[in-house]
C-alpha cells in the first residue's frame, strides 16, 4: 500500500553500481522523482535516489565522499540534469558525464561562488548579516 | 465564437470592479493586517520575538522598548497566538504604502514597576524614519 | 508654452504606464499585481497599464527580494526607463527581504539596488494596497514635479 | 483652394478623432470585459506624457522612420479629404508602413527584428485587399478618384458587400485587433512585447501613435465612402463595423501569420474577385 | 536560413514568472531551447538552520504564494510522521477545504494566464474576475488572500463555523455556474482549438521517462494523482484523477479545467462530512529521523524530505517541486515549433519558478 509519508527506508547502493541501477529502473518503466543530498557533517554526503512507479517509491542510499565525483544518472535520466547541477550548486559535488553542466552556475552567480564554497554544508550554512 | 455571449452579458449587465479606494467594502473579521501592540498590557515576555518566522520583532525588557519592522513583517499572526497577555492584535484593515521605511517603536513600562506608578505609566510613541 | 506644460504634467499622473518586474518573488505578490489589473480591481481605470517594456514605462512595480543574478537585470530595467520614473516595492521581501533576509543567496530589499520611492508592506501585499501604493507614488511624482507635497509618513494611526 | 483649407481643417481634426476613438475603444472594451475602464480622454493622457518623457534614442534611423510614418501617413489622410487619387493615397500609405517596418528593423531588439517581419506580412496580407477594393470602385465609379465616389447616386455597398468584408479584413489587421494582432498589439500582453513599437519610446512612441490614429481613421474613412449618400447612413455603417471590430476583438485568440495568410488572402480574395465579377456582369 | 537566439524572459509580459529560456531560432522555428534559472534563487532550505521547526512551517509556505497553503501541508504532515502524531480528523478535512480552494484558484489563474498567452485578453479577465470569490474565501476564512498561513504542526489554525461552510457552499455554487459558461470557449472555440490542438505533444512514454508530474503526466493520459494516496482526508473523499489522453496544449488545459470542477465537488464533499474534533494535537518533543512525503500540488506532485537531528532546527529540509519536475519535459516539447507557440507550451506546465528555485 503506496503511502503519502514514510519513514525513509532506503536500500544503500555503491557508487559504480548508481548508473547501471538507473538503467533497470529506467527500463521497468520507473520515474525519476529527484535526488536528496544531505552533508553528513564527516567529510560524506548521502544521496538518495527516489523512483516511483505506479505512486509506489523505492529509495536508494549512495554515501559518498564530498570531494570525489558522482556517477551522473543524466545520461539515462534526462530528468537528473537541473537536480545535478542543482546539487553542484548547493554542495559543489562534482557529477562525471552530466549531459549539460552549468559549472555551478545554474543558479549561482559568481559573487556567491567565490564566497561560499557550498552553501549547503554545514561550515556554511549561517550566514548572518553583521 | 462562443465568447460572444459572455461580453454581451457583461456589457450588459454592471461591471464588476469594485471602485476601490473611492469606495471601500466593509473588511473581512478574521483578515490579518496591521499589527498593532497595546502596550500598557505588554509584560516584555519576548514570545512574540521568539516565535516570530521573520524576526521582526525586537523586545527589550529592561528599557520597556517593544519595536517591529512593519516592512519586514509576514503578518502571519504567530505572535498574537504566542502572546500570553493578548496584548497583540490584528486590524482587519492593512497596513498602508509609505514613502520611507520605519520601525515602529513602542515605549511602556518596564515590567518590574509593576502596579506602584500606573498613574505615570504614558505610553509615548516614537518613530524613526529611515532614509 | 505653459498650456502645454500643463497638459503634459496632468498627462503624467493621469497615464503611469507600469512595468512590473518580478526579482525573486515568492509569486504571492506577482498575482495580487496581476490581479489589479483584472475586472474587480481594474487599474486601468486611473489610466495604468501594464506595458511589459520598461522603455515604455512610468512605473516600475518590483516584487520579491533581490539576489545577486537578478540584481544585474532589475538596474538594467531601471536604467532603461526614461526620465520621469517612480519604483514601488511591493511586499515584505520586496521593501526589505521579508522571510529571506537572512538566506546566503539574498541580498535584501529592492531599495539596496535602485532607488525606492514607495514601499507598499505585506506579506502578500493585496491588490488595496498595491493600488494604494500607486496612488502614494503619483503623490510622489506629483511632489518631485513641484505641484504638491510629499505624502507623509503615518507610524500609527 | 477651398477644399484644401477644408482639407486641412480635417487634417487637423483628424488625431482628435482618432484619439477619441481609441478612448471609447478602449472603454467599450473594458465594458464587455466587465471592467470598468479608463476615461474617455486617457489616450490623449498618455500622448502627452510620452511626449513629457525624457527622449532616448537609439539610431537616427528609428527616429527618421517615426516622422517619415507619421508624415506620410497624414499626407495620406489630406489626399483623402482633397478627394484625391485612391491609388497615390495607396502608396503614400504604403511608404508609412514600410517606414514604420525600417525602425524596427533599423534596431538590434530581437522582438522588433521578429515583430517586423510580422509587420511585413501583415502588409502581403491586407495591402492586395485594399488595392482590390479599389478596383472595385473604379470599376463601379469608371475611375480612381475620390470626387467620383461621391457623384455616385446610389451607396457602393449596395454593388460592393462583399469587397466591404474584405475591407473588413484590412481594418482588423490595421487596428492591430484580434485575431490579427501578432506583429504589435495596445495590450502588450504578447510574445514580442510590443513588436515593430519595443524600441521606440517617449516622443517617438507618442509620433507612432498619433500616425496610428491617422491610419485608422483613413481607413474608417475608406469604409464611410461605402455609404457615401447620406451622413446618417455614413456614421450608422461605421458604429456598426467599428462595433463588430471591437466585438471581433473580444471573442478571439490571436492567430499565427501562416493561419493569417492563409485565411485573409484565401476568403478575402475569393470574396473580392466573387464581387468584382459581379460587378463586372452588371 | 538566419539563426538567431530569441532571450524568453526572465521579465516577460506574457510569463509573470522569471522564467528564463534561450530559443535558438531558424527563423520562427525553435531549434533548441536552454534554461536559465537562478534569478528567484533564494536558498530557503538553509534557513532551516536557523529557524525552529515551526517557523519554518510559515517559510516553507513562501516557497511559492500560489500553492502556499500546500507546502505547509504537506512539510507538516512530514513532521506528523516523524514524531508520530495524530492530527485530529477535523484538521484533516478542514486541510482538504484549504488545499482544494487554492488549487481551485491556482487551476483559474492558470487558466486566465493560458488564454492571455493566446492572446484572448477578455477570457484571461473572465477567469480572474470569478477567480476573486475564492479569494475572498481565502480571506474571509483564513485571514489572508493568498498565503493563507493556517497549517501548523499537528493541525490547523481556524475553524470554519456553520455560517461560514454555507457561504463557501453559495459562492462555489455561483462559480461553478460562472465556469461552467466559460467552457465551451475554453476547450471548443476554434481559435483557441487552433492554437492549442498539437502544440506541444508529450506522450505518455516520453511523459514518464522525463519524469512529468501532475497535469502534465495526466494530460498524457497517465492517471497518476498524489491524492490518490490519501493524505489529509483524501482517502475518505471520492475522486478520480482526471486524464486526458492526447498529450497536447489542449489536453492538459482540459485537465486543468476539469480539476477546477473536480476540485469544487471535493470541498463540498468535505464541507458535508466536517467532523466535529479537535483542531490542533499537542506535539511533544522535537524530530528526529527520515522521512519522504509527497502532496499532490495544483501543478503536480511535491515532496519533501525532512531530516531531523533531535533538536528545534531541522536537519535538512529539501523541496522537490513540481516545476522542477515539468521542465525537463518542457524543453522537449519545444524543438520544432513555432516562435508564437512557447508561450503556450512553456505555460502548458503551469511554472511556478520561485517553486523551482526556492
Amino acid at each position: 500500500m503506496p503511502t503519502h509519508s514514510e519513514i525513509l527506508n532506503a536500500t544503500p547502493i555503491a557508487a559504480d553500481a548508481v548508473v547501471a541501477q538507473a538503467r533497470s529502473m529506467f527500463d521497468q518503466g520507473y520515474r525519476l522523482v529527484t535526488m536528496s543530498v544531505v552533508d553528513l557533517g564527516d567529510g560524506n554526503v548521502d544521496i538518495f535516489y527516489h523512483y516511483d512507479l505506479n505512486n509506489e517509491m523505492t529509495h536508494f542510499r549512495l554515501t559518498h565522499p564530498k570531494d570525489k565525483p558522482v556517477p551522473s544518472i543524466s545520461p539515462v535520466y534526462f530528468a537528473a540534469l537541473l537536480v545535478e547541477n542543482e546539487s553542484r550548486d548547493h554542495f559543489n559535488l562534482q557529477f562525471d558525464g552530466l549531459v549539460l553542466d552549468f559549472n555551478r552556475t545554474l543558479y549561482l552567480d559568481e559573487e556567491i561562488t567565490s564566497t561560499i564554497s557550498a552553501p549547503f554544508c554545514k561550515i556554511s550554512t549561517i550566514q548572518k548579516k553583521d | 465564437m462562443y465568447m460572444l455571449s459572455n461580453v454581451l452579458r457583461n456589457i450588459m449587465g454592471k461591471y464588476s470592479t469594485r471602485l476601490y479606494p473611492f469606495e471601500t467594502r466593509p473588511a473581512y473579521e478574521g483578515f490579518r493586517g496591521k499589527l498593532v501592540n497595546n502596550i500598557h498590557d505588554c509584560i516584555f515576555c519576548k514570545s512574540c520575538q521568539i516565535k516570530c518566522p521573520s524576526q521582526c520583532i525586537t523586545v527589550d525588557p529592561k528599557e520597556g522598548k517593544w519595536d517591529c519592522d512593519p516592512f519586514a513583517c509576514v503578518y502571519c499572526s504567530v505572535c498574537v497566538d504566542a502572546c500570553p497577555t493578548h496584548c497583540l492584535s490584528m486590524e482587519n484593515q492593512h497596513r498602508k504604502p509609505a514613502p520611507s521605511k520605519f520601525v515602529v517603536s513602542l515605549q511602556g513600562t518596564p515590567r518590574k514597576s509593576k502596579k506602584a506608578d500606573k498613574s505615570a505609566e504614558k505610553p509615548a510613541e516614537a518613530a524613526a524614519p529611515e532614509a | 508654452m505653459g498650456l502645454l506644460e500643463n497638459w503634459i504634467n496632468k498627462g503624467r499622473l493621469k497615464s503611469p504606464w507600469v512595468v512590473h518586474f518580478d526579482c525573486g518573488s515568492c509569486n504571492g505578490c506577482d498575482i495580487e499585481v496581476l490581479a489589479c489589473l483584472t475586472p474587480v480591481f481594474d487599474v486601468e481605470r486611473f489610466g495604468i497599464i501594464n506595458v511589459g517594456n520598461p522603455k515604455h514605462a512610468d512605473v516600475l512595480l518590483v516584487t520579491g527580494t533581490v539576489n545577486h543574478r537578478n540584481k544585474k537585470v532589475l538596474k538594467n530595467i531601471y536604467d532603461q526607463m526614461p526620465d520621469p520614473k517612480a519604483v514601488i516595492a511591493i511586499g515584505a521581501c520586496g521593501t526589505s527581504g521579508g522571510v529571506f533576509r537572512e538566506c546566503y543567496n539574498v541580498v535584501g530589499g529592492v531599495d539596496q539596488v535602485i532607488p525606492v520611492d514607495v514601499y507598499v508592506p505585506g506579506c502578500p501585499a493585496k491588490p488595496d494596497a498595491i493600488i494604494d501604493g500607486v496612488v502614494t507614488a503619483l503623490d510622489v511624482v506629483k511632489a518631485k514635479l513641484g505641484l504638491g507635497e510629499m505624502p507623509k509618513v503615518t507610524v500609527i494611526d | 483652394m477651398l477644399t484644401f483649407i477644408a482639407a486641412l481643417i480635417g487634417l487637423a481634426l483628424t488625431p482628435v478623432v482618432g484619439g477619441l476613438l481609441a478612448g471609447v475603444d478602449r472603454r467599450v472594451t473594458a465594458r464587455l470585459q466587465s471592467r470598468f475602464g479608463p476615461p474617455i480622454l486617457q489616450p490623449f493622457y498618455d500622448v502627452l506624457k510620452l511626449l513629457g518623457k525624457a527622449p532616448m534614442v537609439v539610431n537616427s534611423w528609428q527616429v527618421m522612420s517615426a516622422y517619415i510614418y507619421v508624415l506620410s501617413s497624414a499626407l495620406a489622410v489630406l489626399l483623402f479629404f482633397m478627394q484625391g487619387d485612391l491609388l497615390l493615397l495607396f502608396f503614400v500609405m504604403t511608404i508609412g508602413a514600410v517606414f514604420q517596418v525600417v525602425g524596427a528593423l533599423s534596431v538590434p531588439s530581437p522582438y522588433a527584428q521578429v515583430g517586423a517581419q510580422r509587420e511585413l506580412l501583415q502588409m502581403l496580407a491586407y495591402e492586395p485587399l485594399i488595392i482590390v477594393v479599389f478596383v472595385g470602385i473604379s470599376m463601379a465609379t469608371g475611375s480612381f478618384k475620390i470626387a467620383d465616389v461621391y457623384a455616385m447616386e446610389k451607396p457602393l455597398l449596395l454593388s460592393m458587400p462583399f469587397l466591404f468584408i474584405a475591407l473588413g479584413y484590412a481594418l482588423t489587421i490595421k487596428l492591430r485587433k484580434s485575431p490579427f494582432d501578432i506583429s504589435a498589439c495596445h495590450h502588450a500582453h504578447q510574445e514580442l512585447v510590443r513588436g515593430v513599437l519595443t524600441e521606440y519610446s517617449g516622443p517617438h512612441l507618442a509620433l507612432l501613435e498619433i500616425g496610428h490614429w491617422f491610419d485608422v481613421v483613413l481607413i474608417l474613412g475608406l469604409c464611410s465612402l461605402f455609404w457615401h449618400t447620406s451622413i446618417v447612413g455614413m456614421v450608422a455603417l461605421l458604429v456598426v463595423t467599428y462595433a463588430a471590430e471591437i466585438l471581433i476583438d473580444n471573442i478571439c485568440a490571436r492567430m499565427t501569420w501562416p493561419w493569417m495568410l492563409k485565411n485573409v488572402l484565401g476568403v478575402g480574395l475569393v470574396l473580392s474577385v466573387f464581387n468584382l465579377l459581379w460587378l463586372y456582369v452588371s | 536560413m538566419s539563426r538567431t537566439i530569441i532571450p524568453f524572459g526572465p521579465q516577460h509580459p506574457v510569463l509573470p514568472e522569471p522564467l528564463h529560456l534561450k530559443l535558438v531560432v531558424e527563423d520562427e522555428t525553435i531549434v533548441e531551447a536552454i534554461p536559465a534559472l537562478g534569478y528567484v534563487h533564494r536558498g530557503l532550505e538553509t534557513l532551516a538552520s536557523i529557524r525552529d521547526y515551526n517557523q519554518m512551517v510559515y517559510i516553507v509556505e513562501r516557497v511559492c504564494g500560489i500553492c502556499s497553503c500546500i507546502h505547509a501541508m504537506c512539510y507538516c504532515q512530514g513532521l506528523e510522521t516523524m514524531m508520530n502524531v495524530e492530527v485530529p480528523s477535523r484538521a484533516k478535512y478542514l486541510r482538504v477545504i484549504w488545499s482544494e480552494l487554492h488549487r481551485i484558484h491556482s487551476h483559474l489563474l492558470w487558466l486566465g494566464l493560458f488564454a492571455d498567452g493566446f492572446g484572448f485578453e477578455s477570457l484571461f479577465m473572465q477567469f480572474w474576475k470569478i477567480r476573486e470569490r475564492v479569494m475572498d474565501i481565502n480571506e474571509a476564512t483564513a485571514g489572508n488572500r493568498v498565503v493563507i498561513s493556517v497549517n501548523v504542526v499537528g493541525g490547523v489554525r481556524r475553524d470554519l463555523d456553520k455560517t461560514q461552510q454555507r457561504w463557501i457552499l453559495d459562492e462555489l455554487d455561483k462559480l461553478e455556474k460562472e465556469l461552467r459558461q466559460l467552457m465551451k470557449t475554453m476547450l471548443d472555440d476554434y481559435t483557441v482549438k487552433k492554437r492549442t490542438v498539437g502544440v506541444g505533444v508529450l506522450t505518455a512514454e516520453q511523459a514518464i521517462q522525463l519524469g512529468a508530474v501532475g497535469p502534465t503526466l495526466r494530460g498524457s493520459g497517465v492517471a497518476q494523482d498524489a491524492r490518490q494516496l490519501g493524505y489529509a482526508a483524501f482517502d475518505e473523499l471520492d475522486f478520480e484523477p482526471v486524464t486526458s489522453p492526447e498529450g497536447d496544449s489542449w489536453a492538459r488545459s482540459k485537465v486543468r479545467f476539469m480539476e477546477t470542477l473536480q476540485s469544487m465537488d471535493i470541498v463540498r464533499q468535505a464541507i458535508s462530512r466536517l467532523p466535529d474534533t479537535e483542531l490542533a494535537a499537542k506535539v511533544p518533543g522535537k524530530p528526529t529521523g527520515e522521512v519522504v512525503c509527497r502532496v499532490e500540488q495544483p501543478r503536480g506532485e511535491l515532496l519533501y524530505y525532512l531530516k531531523g537531528n533531535g533538536s528545534k532546527n531541522m536537519e535538512r529540509v529539501r523541496i522537490r517541486t513540481p516545476t522542477f519536475a515539468n521542465i525537463p519535459p518542457l524543453l522537449a516539447m519545444l524543438p520544432g515549433a513555432q516562435l508564437a507557440d512557447v508561450p503556450i507550451a512553456a505555460l502548458t506546465i503551469d511554472p511556478c519558478i520561485s517553486c523551482t528555485e526556492r
